[in-house]
């Protein structure tokens, strides 16, 4: 059985079709990328598995249970989490609280051992904090751990995206143009550090990127949508050659 | 069925100054996405500047209300240009507490200037008068309060329809940034919808002298808040929507005096406003829109 | 690690009871004239009502403008339960905790799904529905209000009430419940994305929030002797707002010294109120313009910092 | 005509343009090409005055427009068709061309403009008293166009013109855009579609993250590699 398995998915704003007979599967332990034009409907989809949108129609089965109509939290508690296009951190908090506020569900003390300040909550919170730790070290945020997020260089901002994403503790991590804004260095380290975490956390990664180096080079397998459908399938090298592709990109030869 | 038509009849005049001041919330919030909280006591200032045109310069009751509307509108430019400008690229709340903070002003430095007590508005400027038409009993103030209502709005509408700045109102009102790209002055357009606003609302004030026969400085809070509950219902930033919502409110509050407990006229306001907000949050003739991610 | 705990906890503990004892003794022997007695209540009926609001507008960042509502709610429950049925002050307390909680429940479910601007005009139109549902109850005197309510509220219960409030305020925060809360303020989607169930914590926070303004309304009933709706509209919340948004959105210290400040500042234009509102509302524009964060902004005092001032290290 | 140069432009924290320079002769077509992100919009909205760039300048007709008000812009003869149309949505199809020349004076002039754009797009002359939300998304593309031409520009800035149009539609627009051009206006056009635009283009740029990778003559570029790679990695 498919990890996810998305089928007959449809979404219109307003008379104005952005998702249509969308049709996608992705397997364990995978690494997907979706690519298309500007407006071709990426972030819609991905707005739509993560529960932001609700589809007007289709379903999208993840791990046998369809997400359709469950609140965007619950689907979270699923194993699905998520980035942004336009980087959404909690800004006026610290590196660190960042990530401890995505280890929430997994909280192991209860709200009036909070007020009542038990052991339970100490323990509690030493637990989260050095989870929480451990995933800033892999991204080598940890030295900034007291630093508020709105104030980190936008490279770490992007990285601690994935960080906080990554402490909900999901199957599925989907990112939403991670390379947006980064220079080729900081883009090739972004490459590698994608490899690293699918490996290290058994992970099933999703990704949208414009950045076609970083797409071309780190995903297995490309969905390209067009007009909110999907227009090809494949490889890479698949994909870099196939004439619809080329021309969705490129428009029609002239001629 | 005769008391029912009276009670219309009453209902109108009342919802013709709502929905007076209604227009001018919505039309600021069509623009610029803030609820003027001040905007009920513009309503005041105005009242006290028509009080001050009858009672120190013995003008007519029109003249008095041009008076209130041009000073007032002078007083919204002001408000704008001070206390909003600043705030435009800020969050809603700040902009909102700052318009809490406007309303408090305006309502204590009246205090402080003219003291809290009431003044009545002079019987000479308008000797009432009472007519019999089909068993009805209409007061003359209730005809001027209508009439110049709706001739104030149909004014508004031929500036909003029809005018190149009305027009320029509703662009910048629709897309800002594509607005600016036409040639259009954004600040000057802004400060344009105060003004009109303003001196609606200035005109509503002299109604509610003549309509109550008396002024004070917290005149404004209960019928603002009730114009504002207009305009959301009526879908706020729908310029049409705030007049069908202030004679829905006027109407619906003559009902509840006339025909249940007064003590509950007020609470019905924020009843309705309850029911909205939580039924269609955008309103009678508004649209949803959802968020962007 | 832990003895450093230890060490700030018995800090805490010594100067909260040389305080309380130090302001007890004062009372006792008469040092401290009735004048300056109710300016110390209003001190801490204010510092409550500003601690719990802030849980709802400062770190929550839902702007509510119905705290009034909530401490009529509890004001009346308490002084029913004492004056009326004639049972004893913690029994008061507790009842009005209650009942302003439970309100908070019954008003936040619903409205809470409102996003700001709306939200805050629908907490305002329900602040005044309470004050306009009492004021037409004949069994609590509809708008004359109630007279002669028992004077419970001393120095203990002032204090204990208090720093309860402020304790627990500051516990809730600084937990993993707290940090769902304020993400909430930081960014709501990505919250619930993040997997935090956006809606309990608000309602949480909201409840929370009632519940304290809820004491501090019984507090208020059973000092000042006289309750009536009309002391409970939205000019009250108005006073509580200003508190919170001068002392910073986001900042128990801060709503702390802000409650005290304009407690004082209240007191010494008691002769001239429309001067005081005149103040509030330049205080509001003037603070949302050059620094809508508030004066500590989301920063916390603490004896960190003022250990720190004292050695004289940065 | 047009001048850009080395400006930068950072949209947050985020650099997004760096040290750019293009150059637009009077008379011609000049396109602007690169990927999604690339910067092309951002090029356009700094040029209209919408956005500032933190250093480098920007000249029309030898004089510095860095720092004149976006609304002053439009006056001086440069006007925009915005990504994604733009069209006010609740207006009638007739006022969205009158917002067009709002700050032009001359009535018999606005006139005779309103009757170029209607006999060319006779359709928006049928619609004339439509909500321009309700049009089409080719219409709607066309009235953006009309509008700005109701501005009289001397340049025009186009953005992504083909964005969501079907294949008829964009040659339909291209065509537009040609006749446009030989009536004497000078257009900068950002495009996607790179081979359309190099199709009726003097002289085109790629841009890629900000940065001009590629120049020269559009026909040249037609079938190089270079594009290509530009677009779909190398």
């Amino acid at each position: 059985m498919s990890l996810m398995e998305i089928s007959n998915l449809y979404k219109s704003f307003g008379g104005l079709s952005a998702v249509l007979d969308f049709n996608f599967h992705m397997e364990q332990d995978e690494l997907v990328g979706l690519i298309g034009p500007n407006g071709a409907g990426k972030t819609t989809v991905f707005n739509l598995i993560t529960g932001v949108y609700k589809p007007d129609q289709g379903s999208i089965i993840f791990k046998g249970r369809d997400l359709v109509g469950l609140a965007p939290y619950t689907i979270c508690a699923q194993g699905v989490a998520r980035t942004f296009q336009n980087i959404r951190l909690f800004n006026d908090l610290t590196v660190l609280d960042n990530v401890k506020i995505a280890a929430h569900k997994d909280v192991p003390y209860g709200l009036m051992s909070a007020i009542l300040r038990t052991p339970y909550f100490f323990k509690g919170e030493d637990q989260i904090e050095q989870q929480a730790m451990k995933y800033l070290e892999i991204f080598k945020l940890d030295k900034k751990k007291n630093e508020l997020a709105k104030n980190l260089p936008y490279g770490e901002q992007r990285r601690l995206e994935i960080v906080r994403a990554l402490a909900t503790s999901p199957q599925l991590l989907i990112l939403d143009e991670p390379a947006a804004g980064m220079n080729p260095q900081e883009t090739q380290e972004l490459m590698e550090l994608i490899r690293l975490i699918r490996d290290k956390f058994n992970l099933t990664i999703l990704l949208i990127e414009h950045d076609m180096s970083l797409v071309m080079g780190v995903c297995e397998r490309l969905y390209v949508l067009d007009y909110g459908q999907i227009i090809a399938e494949g490889t890479p090298q698949e994909i870099r050659s196939n004439i619809r592709v080329i021309e969705a990109y490129l428009g029609e030869e002239v001629e | 069925m005769l008391e029912l038509t009276q009670q219309i009849v009453n209902g109108l005049s009342l919802g013709a100054i709502y929905a007076l001041i209604a227009l001018g919330y919505t039309m600021v919030y069509g623009i610029i996405k803030l609820i003027n909280f001040a905007h009920g006591d513009i309503m005041m200032v105005g009242a006290f500047v028509g009080y001050f045109s009858l009672t120190m310069l013995g003008t007519n009751i029109l003249i008095a209300m041009l008076t209130a509307m041009a000073a007032c509108a002078i007083l919204g430019v002001l408000i704008e240009k001070i206390a909003y400008r600043p705030l435009r690229n800020s969050t809603r709340i700040a902009a909102l507490i700052t318009a809490i903070g406007v309303s408090l002003f305006l309502e204590y430095i009246t205090i402080f200037i003219l003291g809290p007590s009431q003044k009545v508005f002079p019987d000479s400027a308008f000797p009432i008068k009472a007519y019999d038409i089909a068993g009805l009993s209409i007061l003359n103030k209730d005809l001027f309060v209508f009439v110049s209502a709706v001739v104030l709005m149909l004014i508004l509408q031929y500036i909003i329809k029809w005018t190149k700045t009305g027009k320029a109102m509703r662009a910048v009102s629709l897309d800002q940034e594509a607005a600016v790209l036409m040639g259009i002055s954004v600040d000057k357009t802004i400060s344009i919808t105060f003004a009109i606003g303003s001196a609606l609302a200035a005109a509503a004030g002299v109604m509610v002298g003549v309509y109550y026969n008396t002024v004070n400085p917290l005149m404004g809070i209960i019928p603002g808040l009730k114009a504002f509950v207009a305009a959301v219902l009526g879908g706020i930033g729908i310029i049409p929507g705030a007049m069908v919502g202030g004679f829905v409110m006027g109407l619906l509050e003559t009902m509840v005096s006339g025909y249940g407990n007064s003590l509950y006229r007020d609470a019905v306001a924020f009843g309705v406003l309850i029911l909205i907000l939580l039924i269609k949050p955008s309103g009678i003739f508004g649209k949803d829109t959802g968020e962007k991610v | 690690m832990q003895k450093n705990k230890l060490i700030k906890f018995s800090t805490e503990v010594i100067i909260l009871a040389v305080l309380f004892s130090l302001v007890q003794y004062l009372i006792t022997t008469g040092l401290l004239n009735q004048y300056y007695q109710i300016n110390l209540t209003s001190m801490c009926i204010n510092i409550i009502l500003a601690v719990s609001l802030s849980l709802i507008n400062g770190f929550t960042g839902q702007l509510s403008l119905g705290h009034a509502g909530f401490m009529a709610v509890g004001a009346y429950a308490s002084v029913i339960v004492t004056n009326m049925w004639d049972y004893p002050f913690i029994a008061g307390l507790l009842a009005a905790c209650a009942a302003a909680g439970l309100a908070g429940f019954i008003i936040g479910v619903p409205t809470l799904r409102l996003k700001g601007d709306y939200l805050a005009i629908a907490t305002l139109a329900f602040g005044e529905i309470i004050r306009v549902t009492l004021q037409n109850i004949d069994y609590v005197n509809g708008p004359a209000g109630i007279l002669g309510i028992a004077k419970l509220t001393t120095w203990p219960w002032l204090f204990g009430a208090t720093v309860l409030t402020i304790l627990v305020a500051v516990n809730l925060i600084n937990s993993s419940y707290g940090r769902a809360i304020i993400s909430i303020r930081e960014d709501e989607i990505a919250s619930e994305l993040m997997g935090i169930n956006t809606t309990k914590y608000k309602v949480l926070a909201f409840v929370i929030g009632a519940m304290f303004a809820g004491l501090a309304g019984a507090m208020y009933a059973h000092y000042f002797y006289i309750i009536k709706p009309e002391t409970f509209n939205f000019l009250k919340s108005f006073d509580i707002l200003v508190m919170v948004v001068l002392g910073g959105l986001g900042s128990t210290t801060g709503a702390i010294i802000a409650a005290i400040s304009i407690t004082a500042l209240t007191a010494a234009l008691q002769s001239f109120p429309a001067i005081r509102m005149i103040l509030y509302a330049l205080i509001l524009i003037i603070v949302m313009i050059y620094r809508p964060q508030g004066l500590m902004g989301n920063k916390e005092l603490s004896l960190k910092t003022f250990g720190r001032i004292w050695s004289g290290r940065k | 005509m047009l001048e850009v140069k080395e400006i930068d432009v950072y949209y947050g924290a985020i650099h997004a343009l760096k040290k750019l320079s293009i150059n637009v002769e009077q008379g011609s077509i000049v396109t602007l090409i690169g990927a999604n992100g690339a910067g092309k919009t951002t090029t356009l909205k700094t040029i209209s005055g919408l956005l500032r760039p933190r250093s480098g300048a920007i000249y029309f007709k030898g004089n510095e427009i860095t720092k004149v008000p976006p609304e002053k812009i439009v006056g001086l003869g440069i006007s925009q068709v915005p990504e994604g149309r733009r069209v006010f949505a609740s207006m009638s199809v007739m006022e969205n061309l009158e917002m067009g020349a709002y700050l032009r004076k001359k009535k018999s002039e606005i006139n005779s403009d309103l009757e170029n754009v209607f006999t060319r797009f006779p359709r928006l002359k049928e619609r004339s008293r439509q909500m321009a939300g309700t049009l089409s998304g080719g219409e709607q593309q066309m009235l953006a166009i009309g509008r700005a031409l109701m501005a009289r520009p001397q340049l025009l800035l186009m953005d992504e013109p083909s964005m969501g149009l079907a294949p008829l539609l964009v040659k339909e627009i291209f065509e537009i855009i040609k006749d446009i051009n030989s009536r004497g206006t000078t257009i900068l056009l950002v495009e996607q579609n790179a081979n359309m635009a190099l199709s009726i283009a003097d002289y085109a740029y790629v841009i890629e993250t900000g940065e001009i990778v590629l120049q020269g003559n559009a026909r040249e570029l037609m079938h190089s590699e270079d594009v290509k790679n530009a677009y779909l990695g190398g």
